[in-house]
């Protein structure tokens, strides 16, 4: 195991009210694994990305709840950390994140080896080394590492966004967590960054990726475990296999079903096809936050918050459907 | 949705300071002479007073009411801003979207102007039209003033129109068989109107900065009474020398807070509405 | 050190800088023509007003100058004879101050503006874009809202009027600072170190009232920047990789200074009006104050060769400032503006 | 950017290095007079720089206004042949700056060129003098037209012709330069006066004594050895420098100039150190556009004439720096001056005891009842043929702050007597334009003012209809009101072409007869002959206790003789006596003498 989180809320704290972005979730990584996190949009996603690797700013905090890291063979409470201490120890070497626009993310006035000099200032280690490093994983991006000597914009878009993934493995971080990476990119690039991903993955050079995005085609042709969230909550965490053979969680189920159908137009309208719309997170409906939309809604649906538990081998769902309490 | 624009603006204190002075002044100049009944221009015996129960503000060298003068001044300067602001957001707005909807040459033409205008000292140019007109009405100032200040809202327009222009919603109506005109009205102006208001508060402080500068040199109004040309009469008869600062302090206080106040305005709007300023 | 893709640019941008300064030019030229006014209204006013002036002195007169400055010829003919004198160096006669040559008029009282203008200018570009950056280095500080604040006050101080205030306060009441003009009268100019004083005696205000009442722009400008570039992609990503935050405010601070140079280029235009007012309020012997005689008294001659002058000097600095840009934004450099 | 500002620094310093500075206590410092770069010094130019015509190229005999006389400056003396023919007799010891000894040639040719070029010292001299010639190096001899005969600018023109140097001159005729010439070079300048050039730049005109002046035993030296006039931007900073002891010697219009030494206890003065603190320097007049509709009504002109608030309009708009003017347009503030006003006439015409015109707006309505224009629905009268007294401007340039205001109040006053007058201010080239091709409607403008010829040229000026174009054609000479009176011309000639003293006194009697009848236009007010001092430096300056000088402005063409009066405060020395009159053992000889001897000459 790579990362445990244990119950964790973090909400923004605004003037009066308060969004409740992520409402008590539990999960953990395991080492060597790629897990990707489905929902849509304000579902929490992208808070549980910063969550992970601690990237907390005001007006978000973490209420309630751990996370831990294994850090040198042992974990350590990142969630106590403070961000003085989160980006001098953990960022880059422990976590990285690449954010949503990998287009952009390279500093674009200056000569990407000046930048990875830079980079080896700010953690203290030896410019050469750091350098030769790169190179190396330029060429293991598939990049000629001459490229190094080039600004960002010389670069074309799938290359920019190799590049990127090869300076965000730089200093081995042991997760990886890639946000919406494939969402500004055509179909072909989107295919080629994958590849790569997984090719550096399989190198060794990455072991863990949390791969959040909103398109479950994507995240299906590389995660090993899929997330699903829905309105701050984990409603089901399952192996990939298993979830696409039978997604469990009515949510789900939805998602899935919107998504897998190949044509177009319907794909574009998203999850439509489940009625209603996402709650308001500054009061979520009472009971489980689905049922409003939930085609198999109960009574207890409305009252309790269904728990997150495990119903097979190494596959949890958060419904009344498959809970002791409904039987 | 207004309302979801609006109240957030009303929570930000800055604002509330901003928009209040702004207020203010413009009451004081749209009510202000009405209430104020002392002819601006009625010369009196007692001249050259200091602020006192009967003249407010003090006299000047020809006994004329400091006070009426600001209050008519205010409602003057901000006359001018506000035309000239007009001026300046309309020729911007016709620029920028034509050039942005049409494409092409007329783009070509369009921002080759635009850019001919920018990079002209367009207040060298101004002062250049303003002294060969015989005669300067306020609406001719504010027209000078007014026929500089557009080219960067121009651009700014045509560039937000542009990137909205390859939204889908643009291709349905094209596709509807929208013309170009209705094209821009229905779907493309609300979209930037916020930038808009942004942009006509900045051209008001443009305006109002414009004449007083012109003024002092002579070139403003050559009737009536405005801030710029209260200030050119209090250094024409020497204010600053011989210490009459209640002449010369007034104008300028009310010029810098009434374009302060804007630029506040201004400002907190941009951060209020530009996710990236907002401080959360 | 150039590279094709920055020759192209600047290439580029010398021809539309030309362009402009045609079209400038030619609008100098044509708009007095274009309004009538008798130029001579002045001189002969003056003629006239001289007690001594008989009316026979006054006709002659009259008849002399219009055949000197009779303008029998068509507007082209004389626009192209104008052009050609001008490339020449030779910008006209002048008619209030006949019969010196423009030229002759303007050299002396050039270097007084640009001295005031260029340090000036520069000094509040460089405080105020340190200032704004600072600010929005410790953003929500009690020192951003400090510079935020005074700047949007102080920066819509109208240059002019803080002159008019700094000679009340300073040279009126309190007597600190020489009031006016850019060295005490009867010490000629020397390289002296006493001379040197007294300019500086006499720099102080004016100088002074165009940095701060310039500064506030610039701060506003770079604070607004550096903090849609601290929320940029790229810093997010450096921030993530464990870049310093030292690092990550370089990098906006740089991204951020580009725009602001060309800021620069396009405000001096503005800038070079305030001065010259600036000018003005102080008695600086610049060129603002033979500007603002020759407006009052129809000197087109002297309009002109002011204008064609002070255009060429904004257009030449925005085109140093462009081959600045094209130095130090490799985007140009390498050939991607857009 | 630093590189290049160090570079223009540099080149700045080393532009103006290798000049020294003047010492305060030995030089007069002047503002008022020069308000932008110098031009020239060179006569033969329609602007020339302050100072040549005052203190580089003197007169023959320099006209005293004071004492109404002449000084012989580089003449020593003059002769009548006849009555129609003058010599004049240049000093022996008379030279220019260069050594060459000034010859009637010099003469002769200053006023053939100027004749030549339209421009330069004494043009239009050929309207009154047929000829002039070198009878020998040192006679000059100058011939009366007799058609139109008018001894005053026969006189005037001679007595005060200047000599040009020809052999500076011809070398530059024969390059066909002289328009061009700026003669700015101190070593080259040829000067007949104590002064010449010493340093110019666009901040500074200094001249420097030539302490070897030709005429320093009979005249002395004149006393500062540098006079500078610093060149100010506008009036408020001219001002503050005066106030700050700056500037010693000034012709500048300072509002509330009182202040100066009663509250702030400077020690600054002007000519009077009451109210109106300044002489008279011309006649300011409303001009009413004999032409308009309404406006060419005598009874209309009349009651406007009562309708001016002169008294509140001097001292609110004027701080009281002029006073009412005579109808009669004579300037009855001269001594010499009082002899052609017909007091009488005047007391009986206006019915004050002063014979100046009474503010009465009851008065000008009456007027207006009787010639028949009642008062329409709006309040504006309209006359018996149907004419509306209005709406008509009255503009001044715009800027002019003082006239701006009086207008305002003439406006508001003709509005009350019903008839609907509304200020505009327009730029100085439109007003000009207006005034000059007579499109006007009411304006305030100059005319002429104090001179030898006095009235006669006020008159002249204002009414001669041979000075005016018609409606449309620019004249800047005069009659800008477009009055036309055949009978004032007539007497206008005889006045100047008789040399009895009775019939030019009648003369100019019937003319205020027909002036108070037509009132063509209103004299209103005598503007101010702008002059203050500063004694920090310098004293013994000319005022009201001490009027030796009667045209003391630095800026006026007659003032050389104040610098030879003025003295350091550190060497207090006293008028020079050949600046009084012969009869007081100076040098002067009364206007009165040069006409006796003329008649004497005729006969």
């Amino acid at each position: 195991m790579l990362l445990k989180v244990e119950n964790a809320k973090a909400y923004y704290k605004l003037e009066k009210v308060s969004v409740k972005a992520v409402d008590g979730v539990s999960f953990e990584i395991f080492e060597d694994e790629v897990v990707g996190v489905v929902g849509e949009s304000g579902s929490g996603k992208t808070t549980l990305s910063n969550l992970v690797s601690m990237n907390i700013l005001k007006p978000l905090t973490l209420v309630e709840g751990k996370i831990l890291l294994k850090i040198n063979g042992e974990f350590k409470e990142i969630s106590s950390m403070s961000r003085e201490e989160v980006k001098k120890k953990l960022w880059g070497k422990e976590v990285t994140i690449v954010p949503q626009s990998a287009m952009n993310a390279l500093m674009p006035t200056i000569r990407m080896a000046k930048y990875v000099e830079h980079l080896a200032h700010s953690h203290d280690l030896a410019e050469e080394k750091l350098l030769a490093k790169a190179e190396k994983r330029f060429e293991e991006v598939g990049l000629d590492p001459l490229w190094l000597k080039r600004y960002p914009f010389e670069l074309s878009g799938g290359m920019k966004q190799r590049a990127v993934i090869a300076i965000a493995t730089i200093l081995n971080p042991k997760l990886l967590i890639v946000d919406e990476p494939t969402s500004a990119l055509d179909v072909v690039n989107q295919r080629v960054f994958l590849k790569v991903l997984m090719q550096l993955k399989r190198m060794g050079i990455v072991r863990s990726i949390i791969f959040i995005t909103h398109d479950i085609a994507t995240v299906r042709q590389i995660a090993d475990r899929m997330i699903v969230m829905y309105a701050g909550k984990i409603v089901e965490i399952s192996s990939m296999e298993e979830i696409l053979r039978k997604p469990l969680h009515p949510y789900t189920r939805g998602l899935l079903n919107s998504v897998l159908t190949p044509e177009p137009e319907i794909r574009k309208r998203g999850i439509s096809v489940i009625p209603g719309a996402p709650p308001n997170l500054i009061s979520p409906p009472h009971g489980c936050r689905f049922h409003p939309r939930c085609p198999h809604v109960m009574d207890i649906c409305k009252e309790k918050d269904p728990p997150l538990e495990e119903v097979e081998e190494g596959r949890r769902v958060a419904c009344f459907l498959y809970s002791e309490e409904r039987r | 949705m207004f309302s979801t624009m609006i109240r957030p603006l009303f929570k930000n204190k800055k604002f509330i300071i901003g928009i209040s002075i702004f207020l203010l002044f413009l009451l004081l100049g749209i009510l202000g002479p009405t209430f104020y009944k002392v002819d601006p221009t009625e010369m009196t015996w007692d001249y050259e007073q200091p602020p006192s129960v009967e003249h407010p503000l003090g006299t000047d060298t020809y006994g004329r009411d400091i006070l009426a003068q600001l209050l008519h001044g205010i409602r003057s300067s901000l006359y001018i801003g506000f035309l000239a602001a007009t001026i300046s957001l309309v020729l911007g707005t016709i620029v920028g979207s034509l050039s942005a909807v049409k494409r092409g040459i007329v783009d070509d033409t369009l921002m080759a102007m635009t850019n001919i205008v920018l990079t002209t000292p367009s207040i060298l140019i101004a002062i250049l039209i303003a002294s060969y007109l015989r005669i300067r009405s306020m609406e001719a100032v504010a027209v000078i003033l007014g026929l500089f200040q557009w080219p960067w809202f121009a651009r700014a327009i045509r560039a937000q129109l542009m990137s909205v222009t390859s939204r889908e919603y643009v291709y349905l109506s094209i596709m509807a068989g929208y013309s170009d005109l209705r094209l821009v009205i229905e779907d493309l102006l609300p979209t930037i109107a916020t930038y808009a208001f942004m942009s006509f508060v900045l051209f008001i402080n443009g305006g109002i900065m414009g004449e007083a500068g012109l003024s002092l040199i002579g070139l403003g109004p050559t009737r009536g009474i405005s801030l710029g040309l209260m200030l050119q009469w209090a250094v024409l008869m020497e204010a600053v020398r011989r210490g009459l600062w209640w002449w010369f302090i007034p104008p300028g206080v009310a010029i810098v807070a009434i374009t302060a106040s804007l630029m506040v305005v201004s400002t907190t709007m941009d951060e209020v509405f530009n996710p990236r300023l907002r401080e959360e | 050190m150039a590279s094709k893709p920055m020759f192209r640019f600047l290439l580029r941008r010398f021809i539309f800088l030309l362009v402009t300064y045609i079209v400038a030019t030619t609008v100098v030229f044509i708009l007095p023509r274009a309004i009538p006014g008798n130029p001579l209204a002045q001189m002969l006013s003056s003629l006239s007003q001289v007690a001594q002036a008989n009316p026979e002195a006054i006709r002659a007169a009259e008849r002399t100058l219009m055949k000197e400055f009779g303008v029998d010829k068509p507007v082209l003919v004389q626009y192209g004879e104008f052009l050609l004198k001008a490339l020449r160096g030779d910008l006209g006669t002048s008619i209030s101050y006949y019969p010196r040559k423009v030229i002759d008029l303007i050299v002396p009282v050039i270097p007084w503006t640009l001295i005031l203008l260029l340090p000036a200018t520069l000094v509040a570009w460089i405080l105020g874009n340190t200032l704004g950056a600072l600010a929005a280095y410790r953003r929500n500080t009690w020192i951003d809202k400090g510079v935020l604040t005074s700047s949007l006050v102080v920066s819509q101080i109208p240059y002019y009027w803080l002159g008019m205030i700094f000679i009340f306060l300073f040279g009126v009441r309190l007597g600190w600072l020489p009031v006016q003009g850019a060295y005490s009268q009867g010490t000629i100019p020397s390289l002296s170190w006493g001379f040197f004083v007294d300019a500086l005696k006499h720099y102080v205000m004016p100088f002074a009232s165009i940095v701060i009442s310039t500064m506030g722009g610039w701060a506003i400008g770079m604070r607004v920047m550096v903090v849609y570039e601290l929320g940029s992609d790229y810093a997010l990503f450096s921030e993530y990789l464990g870049m310093r935050d030292k690092r990550i405010f370089k990098y906006a601070f740089r991204n951020s200074l580009l725009p602001q140079i060309t800021g620069l280029a396009l405000n001096l235009g503005t800038v070079l009006g305030g001065a010259l007012i600036t000018e003005i309020v102080f008695n600086y012997p610049g060129t603002g104050f033979l500007l603002f005689k020759a407006l009052t008294t129809l000197d087109y001659p002297m309009i002109q060769g002011i204008f064609v002058i002070l255009i060429a000097s904004v257009y030449l600095a925005n085109f140093i400032v462009d081959f600045l840009y094209a130095w130090i934004d490799p985007r140009i450099r390498l050939g991607q503006e857009e | 950017m630093k590189r290049l500002f160090v570079f223009l620094v540099l080149a700045l310093t080393i532009s103006l290095f290798a000049q020294v500075s003047v010492p305060r206590e030995e030089t007069v410092y002047i503002a008022g007079c020069l308000w932008g770069p110098a031009t020239t010094w060179n006569l033969y130019a329609p602007q020339s720089t302050w100072g040549t015509d005052q203190f580089l190229y003197i007169p023959a005999f320099q006209y005293d206004l004071g004492r109404d006389a002449w000084i012989p400056l580089i003449a020593e003396t003059y002769e009548f042949l006849d009555d129609k023919t003058l010599r004049i007799y240049i000093r022996p010891e008379a030279k220019w700056s260069d050594g060459e000894p000034i010859t009637a040639e010099d003469f002769v040719y200053a006023l053939e060129l100027s004749k030549k070029l339209g421009i330069g010292p004494g043009v239009g001299w050929d309207s009154y003098i047929e000829n002039v010639r070198a009878i020998a190096s040192k006679v000059v001899e100058f011939k009366a037209r007799t058609e139109p005969l008018n001894y005053f600018q026969f006189l005037s023109y001679s007595l005060g012709a200047q000599p040009m140097p020809k052999h500076v001159y011809s070398k530059l005729e024969a390059a066909g330069t002289i328009k061009d010439w700026i003669n700015d070079k101190p070593e080259e300048q040829v000067v007949s006066g104590p002064y010449k050039l010493y340093h110019h730049d666009p901040n500074i005109v200094i001249y420097q004594r030539i302490d070897n002046w030709w005429g320093k035993d009979i005249f002395g030296l004149p006393r500062p050895k540098y006079i500078a006039h610093v060149i100010y931007k506008d009036n408020p900073s001219a001002s503050l420098a005066v106030e700050r002891g700056d500037v010693d010697w000034v012709g500048l219009f300072i509002p509330s100039v009182w202040e100066m030494w009663e509250k702030k206890k400077l020690p600054i003065g002007t000519w009077y150190k009451e109210k109106p603190y300044f002489l008279p320097d011309g006649v300011g007049f409303v001009y009413l556009n004999n032409t308009k509709p309404g406006l060419s009504d005598p009874a209309v002109r009349k009651a406007i004439a009562y309708a001016i608030p002169y008294e509140e309009m001097l001292v609110k708009a004027y701080f009281g720096y002029g006073s009412q003017a005579h109808p009669s347009m004579v300037i009855d503030l001269f001594e010499p001056n009082k002899q052609y006003i017909n007091y009488e006439l005047a007391k009986k015409a206006w019915g004050t005891s002063d014979g100046r015109i009474p503010f009465d707006l009851e008065k000008a309505k009456k007027i207006l009842d009787e010639a028949g224009y009642k008062p329409g629905k709006d309040g504006i009268r309209v006359g018996p043929d149907g004419t509306k007294l209005g709406p008509y401007t009255i503009s001044v340039p715009y800027g002019w702050t003082d006239w701006m205001m009086m207008c305002e109040m003439i406006a508001k006053n003709l509005k009350s007597i019903g008839i609907d007058v509304v200020t505009e201010f327009p730029d100085f080239s439109v007003w000009a334009d207006r005034m000059t091709k007579g499109t006007f409607d009411l304006i305030i403008s100059w005319s002429v003012g104090p001179s030898f010829d006095h009235p006669f040229n006020i008159y002249r000026f204002v009414l001669d209809k041979r000075l005016s174009a018609p409606v449309g054609e620019v004249t800047w000479a005069g009659d800008w009101e477009r009055y036309d009176n055949d009978e004032v011309v007539e007497l206008l000639d005889k006045a100047v072409s008789t040399l009895d003293p009775e019939v030019r006194k009648n003369a100019y009697f019937r003319i205020q007869e027909i002036v108070y009848r037509d009132m063509p236009s209103v004299p209103a007010f005598y503007t101010a002959h702008w002059y203050e001092y500063s004694t920090k430096y310098w004293i013994n300056w000319p005022n009201e206790e001490n009027p030796f000088w009667f045209r003391p402005a630095p800026w006026h063409a007659d003032t050389l003789p104040t610098l030879f009066s003025i003295s350091s405060k550190n060497n207090p020395q006293s008028v020079p006596t050949w600046i009084e009159t012969t009869d007081k053992g100076g040098l002067g000889i009364p206007t009165a003498k040069v006409f006796t001897d003329l008649q004497s000459a005729g006969k």
